[in-house]
């Protein structure tokens, strides 16, 4: 059934089932989850009998062999669908969305949600990557995964996962991307907290899910002033008065911005709610790659990038989202220069990059924004899938001498690169192209956002010129630092001598072929994902080999349908962007400099380091100076605890136990008690003596007849 | 028939009920006498059932009384429907309590004879002070109902409390009788006449001497409240209600209560209709402090019995509000109100019968620690009689709370509604204080051990109560409806009355 | 098919009268048939009431349906009449979907005394169905004082140990505020005699009553404080814990899910349409506003400090009911709407959790968190179950919870969205006090050997909760027939708030007047 | 003439009751009772000088209550004292609270 007011012309393309891409993870779910209870019956009479259940001692079950079809199955069928459509799409020209609405979910008064789905160039790049992307790490995780107890749990939870990041892109609505957007929290909480059985993986999981509510609060915020505004939530509701309505940069569409940009940090983890996704590696390996590195975590750029009409309109938060990007960028890369743990210095590699993407959108470089999400989904979840086949040797070969060392401690590893090529190889390419060396992915997107950035600073009227400059630069130190820390962590990793210990290190072997499969076509889609977005400068240049690169600016082409408004709005309100950095010099010169020094950056690193003896991490020293304060991640989390949570908790403490046992209570029982005591004292009266009770009686008269006496 | 008492035989007619009680109380004391030789056992039963039997025949003649009219209104007996509602509630609650006392008689060995013979005299007294419309009257019926009473407080010699309850009741009874009669005769200095519509012409037409008269209502409200036990002078109540043989406490709680009740409203709201803006408001502070004072002291009671007797000063600060109303619906609200209360107090009394053993001991609130789980029905009926004590609807208690605020409301009395519903709050407390003994507490031993067994008599009076209050809770419309009617009578008499508010 | 039965002649009295036959039927059976009898009755109830989502129709407007009146009283003009609108048909259906579910959660928890048990449920259910469909104001007060009764014993007689105390506290607490409520009533029935000489409690009638805004302030606050205590609002809300702790868990899923909601139906049925100019009266808003934001911030932080888990779930029934005031009191329809379906969202969720907490009570007989701990291992099946309700109760989006809350919110913003940003805050707050309680009991590691010996859901569990779990999905997913079904009576709710008094109509703009501000030309 | 028999029999009663007060003997205090109804009859015959004859009436009817009242009255006096052997109205207190 067709909602009300939702009817859009559509263009000649007809999308295929797009419904069905969304269910297929649903569907995967229900199978996988049935599964999952079944089996959790099983382990539980096992447990209460006092010992594990072991799965596979006398062959697979199918609880634990079919999820290995199941997960990664209906994926497929996703991705297939969704290439379909993507290709369908390539063919038309499409410029208004195409929406499916299938229920009206909420209707009352002038409220009307209509379940409904939207297809354009944005949500269906999303559903490019998520699926696609998500599929090869579902392929991941069965090789990863499959001697778990929770198997079919983990692939339950991470099929729902995906649904509910699939309704958070194809949504037509924000209370539909609100859906998604919980719902993937809520995915997020339960993988990360995965083996629950661990108070520190499930309070990492907790927090997560608090933290993102703080976020959620903006998000809910928000719709309820565009609401106020429009008395509609959907997008095309909502972009196509935006205009019209709002006065460029007046106070409502500022304050609505900032609430969805509230929602953003919390969702991809920026300065101030960045905190929770660090602690979130506590989840398994491949859910770090798939959500809080390729998809979930750049659920806050697509917000922005979706509300890009609003942002647009509203420049003091498009600074804001620019600062807080550059910011988060700069500070997380210094926290991850000293980090120890393999997966941690991922982790906040991750937040920092999305800082840099943050950067972009801010900046009005909506395309370049996605640009950077798209290629860091491939090398960040290669990354992380590499460091999960690391860790996952580490673990085998750790286990078969019981030695109870961190797997994930990179002060233990070094030298694997012998034990496991074709990870090293893969996980190299991911590194330069995150370091932004050229002709690898990252440094098309990183370039662009860092130019646009400086484009910004020198734009006609643009307001805060400054500002952006100082952007720019701290967007370049960052990318020096990233740099050096990718560099570090192969080096410690995978160069020098193994550190391991002798009869561990024969135990160590690369991953199957489930696990390097995925790696080798995340690794080529690192190399070569960035040249669909080739800008015309660079592609004339040296740098895109004078014309060689197939495209030129493909990407720009493609989501122009959705950015445009946005663009326009920008053009007419800041005039024409500068065609040098602030420091002169165009693109190609910059793009240049900064391939350059991030690849010298990457070589003295090895230099240095892969020199140095490397001590394991139980003989290594506490780091001491401001490598400490780096090391304790700026102090942050105990900043949070001493001023944030320590008073909530005290605060409830004395209102639960004081103010309302006590005070509020109290007097409730106070007054029972009260009266009882009044009665006991009146109860003292009846002496029992007669003559007392003639002379009340006599009293009584006296004082009867007094009254009557003062009446007349 | 028509009666006109210009014709001397006619008011035997009138008085037909009270004639035939008096007589009949003669019988009692004869065949008392009589069977004194043959001392058996079952004989106070037997003396129950026999004058149980003058109730019913006076009762009988009371219904059919409903068929006669009396010329004018200027007779001292009248012959209104308000007099015959009030000696339907009257004879009840003598009728219901020959039916509790029974066995008591019996196991206390009291002289059955001379127990229901003052039983059944008192309730002739009663009788004839709701129908007096002549000062001298009520007097006299005041007396007869008391001096009988005061005997009946006392007639368990065996007993000290039973003497000091005794004592205490004449005494301060007398007392306040002298303050009564006082106060008569100052209203008759003032006006000129004892006779209530005689007084309410003369008041409106002016003609009273003001001071004389409100000194005399003064001293005449004094002495109904002695009567209703109204704080400041209801301190007898208490230890008179303990000290006495459980059965009398129950009659004079319900019986001689609805009587000077009834009288008091007679009284007070024909012959002082007129007078009204002076005494309304010494009865509204006395109002007050009743449901007050009352109610707080009966929430650290430990004795059952002495527990109700405060819930029985409570009520009578409830019933006073009706007094105060002085309009209809009040009036109707009175005589409902005291239908009911009659019954259910009548069936809390009964059970404190029944668990002290027909006797006065075990009189504690322990005593009843899950009595409802060993006497399920005895714990189901005492629960009813309590929550109609407490007023809770689908029990009689309710409407007839409903029907009190009601004339409340229509008097604009709203704050003195809000101190009756707050002081109803506390009651709540001590009501489901014993509730909770009977059903939230496992039995002491001491009380496990004493098997409780319900004579006849007992149970019927039990069921009735149980029934009737819950039918008058669901269905009260007919009985409302009589009640009304009953009270119009009332303001046939003298000049404008009834209805009127502050 | 309804109508050829002539249902919606006899619907509602047979919903009040079916328990009362299964009262007698059950104390009439034998003790060990009683609790069978009893979910029969009222699974037979149930079956009944679920006619009503097809008899009432909201295309008639949202006016009474299925009426029917009989002289009850008649010198008072009392009527026993019934009747039913968008407001009170899901009241109506939660507590007859309620009570079957209670009364088999309560199969393992009532060892003793049975019959008595199950004959109080059954009166329960009488005394709520009754309160949510009289039309007659009399006649509602009586079933509103009726709940009482069974509740105070199922309380007194099959609670904890502090049993009494909190059945006494209870009883008075919430008798306190009824009994100024009945004066109240009482007030306007003499105020319609005198000047309209109409003697009726109908609904209708007294809505005719002219009462000056003066009389109204007084009623509105002897009717508010009567409904505060019962929903219950901050600060009356302390007998609340008590009972929930120490009531047995059918009597606690019976109080959350049923009895509380007596009070905030009362708010929509009675303070809005009765004293309209005192509803919309500025500082009576904010006052009410206030106390409803006070009490889902407060609630949440005390909640999220108990160490009992049925204690902690008490609190959490205080902040939903917070959302639920501020809802009704935005005085909007999507308010409104989302504080109704608050009410039936939190009956079905806190009922739940109630029913899981006392399943934990059974296999532990403990209720206190730290004795807890990796549940989720050796009960999988529950802790799913838990952790859905939690999700549910937190209001997550596409559980019932979500719904409900944005709407409220979302109504409390348009016209006061200062306080709809605190009240929006709750939602942080629910993650604070349900999460740490759901880890530390079904998480973490299992180390109490008692816990280890904790047995998974039986099948009659499963029974109990699956259906609840349903409804919390769909409601979530697609509440939009329950929002079309209530619409129009709440439309009426509010026209005759605002018919009341004009001004009010610039109130609801001034919401609007944030973007008109800048409106470009 | 009024006024003085009116004060008259004010002062007695008011005696009258000062006397239950105050004294301790159940017999004096139920003679100090006795002392008000008749300060009542006086009033009564009083005011009957002026207003008719119903108030002689009515004084016959106190004397003969009064009468009834003593009987009843010491009989009761009686059978209390044989349980305390005192009519010392002060030990009579075991009703009380």
């Amino acid at each position: 059934m067709q909602a009300a007011g939702l009817e859009e012309p559509q263009g000649a393309w007809e999308p295929l089932l797009p419904g069905l891409i969304i269910l297929l993870p649903l569907l995967g779910f229900a199978i996988n989850g049935a599964l999952a209870l079944s089996a959790a019956r099983k382990s539980a009479d096992a447990v209460r009998a006092g010992r594990e259940f072991d799965f596979l001692e006398n062959g697979r079950p199918a609880s634990h062999s079919l999820p290995t079809w199941v997960g990664p199955g209906v994926m497929l069928l996703a991705f297939l669908l969704t290439l379909v459509n993507f290709v369908g799409m390539l063919g038309a020209d499409l410029h208004e969305p195409v929406i499916r609405s299938y229920w009206t979910w909420i209707a009352t008064g002038d409220l009307n949600v209509a379940a409904a789905i939207q297809l354009d160039q944005l949500s269906m790049i999303m559903m490019m990557i998520i699926t696609g992307v998500g599929f090869l790490i579902h392929v991941f995780s069965v090789g990863y995964m499959q001697d778990d107890p929770g198997y079919p749990r983990y692939f339950a939870y991470l099929n729902l996962f995906v649904f509910f990041m699939l309704v958070l892109v194809m949504g037509a609505s924000y209370p539909i991307m609100f859906i998604g957007w919980e719902g993937v929290g809520l995915c997020s909480y339960l993988l990360i907290g995965f083996w629950f059985s661990d108070e520190e993986k499930a309070s990492a999981g907790k927090k997560a899910f608090i933290v993102n509510r703080i976020g959620d609060l903006g998000f809910l915020l928000a719709i309820f002033l565009l609401y106020l505004v429009f008395q509609r939530v959907d997008y095309v509701g909502v972009f196509g008065n935006a205009e019209a309505v709002f006065i460029y940069g007046g106070p409502v569409i500022t304050t609505v911005t900032l609430f969805f940009l509230l929602a953003a940090t919390g969702k991809s983890a920026q300065i101030p709610l960045y905190i929770w996704l660090p602690d979130a590696m506590a989840g398994p390996t491949p859910v770090s790659a798939l959500i809080h590195a390729a998809t979930m975590v750049t659920a806050g750029v697509y917000l922005i990038v979706r509300s890009a009409v609003l942002f647009a309109l509203a420049p003091l938060s498009s600074a804001v989202v620019a600062g807080i990007g550059v910011l988060t960028a700069l500070f997380a890369a210094t926290i991850a220069l000293k980090q120890q743990d393999i997966k941690k210095v991922l982790a906040y590699s991750t937040v920092s990059q999305l800082g840099y993407m943050f950067l972009g959108v801010g900046v009005g470089a909506y395309t370049a924004g996605v640009f950077h999400l798209m290629t860091h989904a491939f090398f960040k979840a290669l990354l992380f899938l590499g460091a999960g086949a690391v860790i996952h040797s580490m673990h085998h070969a750790l286990h078969h001498t019981h030695k109870d060392w961190d797997a994930q401690d990179m002060r233990n590893m070094g030298g694997l690169r012998a034990y496991m090529p074709i990870t090293w190889v893969t996980m190299w390419l991911a590194t330069l192209a995150i370091a932004g060396i050229w002709p690898f992915a990252g440094f098309f997107s990183k370039d662009e956002i860092i130019w646009m950035t400086g484009a910004m600073a020198g734009a006609e009227n643009a307001p805060y010129q400054g500002l952006y400059t100082v952007y720019w630069i701290l967007a370049l130190a960052a990318a020096m630092m990233t740099a050096f820390y990718m560099a570090r962590l192969m080096v410690m990793t995978f160069h020098g001598e193994n550190r391991t210990g002798s009869t561990e290190a024969e135990h160590l072997h690369e991953a199957p072929k489930t696990m390097w499969i995925p790696l080798a076509i995340l690794a080529a889609l690192s190399v070569f994902g960035g040249w669909i977005n080739v800008t015309t400068d660079l592609r004339e240049s040296i740098l895109g080999g004078f014309g060689f690169l197939p495209m030129s600016e493909w990407l720009h082409g493609w989501l122009e349908p959705v950015t445009e408004a946005a663009h326009q709005i920008q053009e007419a309100n800041l005039g024409e962007l500068a065609h040098a950095a602030p420091l002169g010099g165009g693109e190609v010169v910059w793009g240049l400099i900064s391939t350059v020094v991030a690849l010298s950056v990457v070589l003295v690193t090895m230099r240095r380091l892969g020199a140095r003896k490397v001590p394991v991490a139980v003989e290594d020293a506490e780091p001491k100076g401001f490598s400490r304060i780096l090391f304790n991640k700026w102090y942050v989390d105990e900043f949070y605890h001493r001023w944030v949570v320590d008073p909530i908790l005290t605060t409830s403490r004395v209102l639960g136990r004081i103010v309302d046992a006590k005070i509020i209570d109290g007097a409730v029982n106070l007054v029972g008690n009260a009266a009882r005591a009044v009665g006991w004292v009146g109860s003292l009266l009846q002496t029992g003596q007669t003559n007392t009770y003639a002379f009340f009686f006599t009293v009584g008269v006296l004082v009867i007849l007094a009254m009557i006496g003062l009446q007349g | 028939m028509e009666l006109d008492f210009s014709n001397q035989a006619h008011f035997i007619v009138a008085l037909a009920p009270e004639i035939i009680l008096a007589v009949w109380g003669i019988v009692i004391l004869m065949v008392g006498v009589s069977s004194r030789r043959s001392e058996g056992p079952g004989e106070s039963l037997d003396l129950g059932w026999l004058s149980l039997l003058g109730i019913f025949a006076a009762t009988f003649a009371n219904g059919w009384l409903y068929g006669v009219t009396e010329v004018g209104t200027h007779s001292m007996i009248a012959l209104d429907g308000f007099a015959l509602f009030s000696n339907w509630i009257i004879l009840g609650g003598a009728g219901l309590s020959i039916l509790i006392s029974q066995s008591y008689v019996e196991k206390q060995g009291l002289q059955a004879a001379e127990f229901y013979a003052l039983l059944i005299y008192s309730t002739v007294g009663l009788m004839v002070m709701v129908a007096a419309r002549d000062l001298i009257v009520i007097f006299l019926g005041l007396e007869i109902m008391s001096v009988a009473v005061y005997v009946l407080s006392a007639i368990n010699r065996r007993s000290r409390t039973s003497a000091e309850a005794g004592l205490k009741y004449f005494l301060l009874g007398a007392f306040s009788t002298g303050f009564f009669l006082y106060g008569i005769a100052l209203v008759y200095g003032a006006t000129g006449s004892t006779h209530i519509s005689a007084i309410a012409e003369s008041i409106a037409s002016g003609a009273a001497h003001g001071a004389l008269l409100m000194f005399g209502i003064a001293l005449l409200a004094v002495g109904f409240s002695f009567k209703v036990s109204v704080v400041p002078f209801h301190m007898w109540t208490p230890d008179v209600y303990e000290g006495a043989p459980t059965p009398v406490t129950a009659f004079m709680s319900v019986a001689v209560k609805a009587g000077a009740f009834l009288a008091f409203l007679r009284v007070f709201s024909v012959a002082f209709t007129d007078a009204y803006e002076s005494w309304w408001v010494i009865l509204w502070w006395l109002t007050v402090l009743t449901m007050v004072v009352a109610n707080l002291i009966a929430t650290v009671q430990v004795s059952v019995k002495r527990m109700l007797a405060y819930s029985g000063i409570a009520h009578a600060g409830y019933l006073m509000v009706a007094i105060v109303a002085a309009n209809e619906s009040a009036a109707a609200g009175l005589l409902f109100y005291l239908l009911i209360y009659t019954l259910m107090n009548i069936g809390a009394f009964g059970i404190v019968i029944l668990v002290s053993g027909q006797g006065e001991d075990r009189l504690e609130i322990q005593e009843y620690a899950g009595l409802g789980w060993r006497h399920p029905l005895l714990g189901l009926g005492f629960t009813v009689f309590l929550l109609s004590l407490a007023g809770f609807p689908g029990t009689g208690g309710f409407i007839g709370k409903v029907f009190l605020l009601q004339g409340a409301m229509e008097a604009d009395l709203v704050y003195l509604s809000v101190i009756l519903v707050l002081t109803t709050v506390i009651s709540y407390w001590y009501y489901l204080r014993v509730a909770w003994y009977m059903w939230m507490r496992d039995p002491t031993l001491n009380a496990a051990a004493s098997p409780i067994q319900v004579p006849v008599a007992m149970r019927l009076a039990l069921i009735a109560g149980v029934i009737l209050i819950l039918y008058l809770g669901v269905f009260p419309g007919t009985t409302m409806e009589l009640a009304r009617s009953s009270v119009t009578a009332l303001s046939a008499v003298g000049p404008g009355l009834i209805g009127l508010a502050p | 098919m309804l109508n050829a039965l002539g249902y919606e002649n006899w619907a509602l009295h047979a919903l009040i009268w079916l328990p009362v036959l299964g009262m007698a039927h059950v104390l009439w059976a034998a003790e060990d048939r009683a609790k069978w009898l009893a979910l029969r009755w009222s699974l037979v109830v149930f079956a009944l009431s679920v006619g009503l989502w097809w008899a009432y129709d909201p295309a008639l407007g949202g006016g009474y349906q299925l009426e029917s009146s009989r002289p009850w009283i008649a010198a008072w003009g009392v009527n026993y009449a019934l009747g039913l609108d968008g407001i009170s048909l899901f009241m109506v259906m939660l507590t007859t979907f309620t009570t079957p579910l209670a009364v088999l959660g309560s199969f393992n928890y009532i060892k003793k005394r049975q019959k008595p048990f199950y004959a109080l449920m059954l009166l329960l259910e009488v005394g709520v169905v009754g309160v949510f469909t009289a039309v007659d104001l009399f006649l509602f007060y009586v079933f509103f004082e009726l709940t009482l009764v069974p509740m105070y014993f199922i309380i007194g007689i099959w609670g904890g140990e502090r049993r009494v105390y909190a059945a006494i506290k209870f009883f008075l607490y919430t008798a306190f505020g009824s009994l100024l409520m009945l004066v109240g009533i009482l007030y306007i029935y003499a105020r319609g005699k005198a000047l309209l000489g109409v003697t009726s409690f109908a609904f209708v009638d007294l809505l005719q009553i002219p009462l000056t805004p003066g009389e109204q302030m007084w009623l509105f606050g002897a009717f508010a404080l009567a409904f505060a205590i019962k929903v219950p609002v901050f600060p009356f809300h302390t007998w609340l814990p008590d009972a929930h702790v120490e009531a047995p868990t059918p009597g606690s899923v019976m109080l959350a899910a049923v009895l509380l909601k007596m009070g905030t139906y009362g708010f929509v049925r009675f303070l809005l349409p009765f004293f309209p100019v005192a509803a919309q009266h500025p500082s009576v808003v904010t006052l009410m506003l206030v106390l409803g934001v006070v009490g889902i911030i407060y609630a949440s932080w005390v909640a999220a400090v108990q160490p009992d888990a049925k204690k902690l779930v008490a609190y959490t029934s205080v902040a939903h009911m917070g959302f639920v005031v501020v809802g009704i009191f935005a005085l909007n329809v999507n308010g409104l709407q989302g504080g109704l379906l608050v009410m039936i969202s939190h009956g079905i969720s806190t009922g739940a959790l109630f029913l899981l907490l006392g399943m934990l009570y059974e296999r532990r007989h403990t209720r206190l968190i730290d004795e807890f701990g990796g549940i989720g291992r050796v009960a999988p099946w529950l802790a799913t179950a838990f952790v859905i309700t939690a999700l549910s109760s937190i209001g997550l989006p596409g559980t019932s919870g979500f719904v409900g809350e944005f709407l409220a919110l979302l109504g409390v913003f348009e016209d006061h969205p200062g306080i709809g940003i605190f009240a929006a805050s709750g939602v942080i707050f629910a993650a604070y006090y349900m999460l740490p309680m759901v880890q530390s009991v079904f998480f973490n590691a299992l180390e109490k050997p008692e816990n280890q010996a904790v047995q998974d859901l039986s099948r009659r569990e499963v029974a109990i909760l699956a259906p609840m779990i349903a409804l919390m999905i769909v409601i979530g997913v697609h509440p939009t027939p329950l929002l079309r079904k209530m619409e129009p009576s709440v439309q009426m709710v509010l026209e005759r708030v605002y018919a009341a008094a004009p001004p009010s109509a610039a109130v609801i703009e001034s919401g609007r007047d944030v973007s008109g501000s800048e409106m470009a030309e | 003439m009024l006024a003085e028999s009116l004060v008259l029999a004010g002062v007695i009663f008011v005696l009258g009751t000062l006397g239950v007060i105050v004294r301790r003997n159940v017999i004096i205090m139920f003679l100090c009772i006795e002392l008000q109804l008749n300060a009542v009859n006086l009033t009564f015959v009083a005011f009957s000088r002026f207003v008719g004859i119903e108030g002689q009436l009515f004084v016959f009817f106190v004397m003969t209550v009064a009468a009834a009242e003593a009987a009843v009255g010491l009989a009761i006096i009686i059978s209390i004292f044989r349980h305390y052997e005192t009519v010392n109205v002060n030990h009579f207190n075991l009703l009380k609270w």
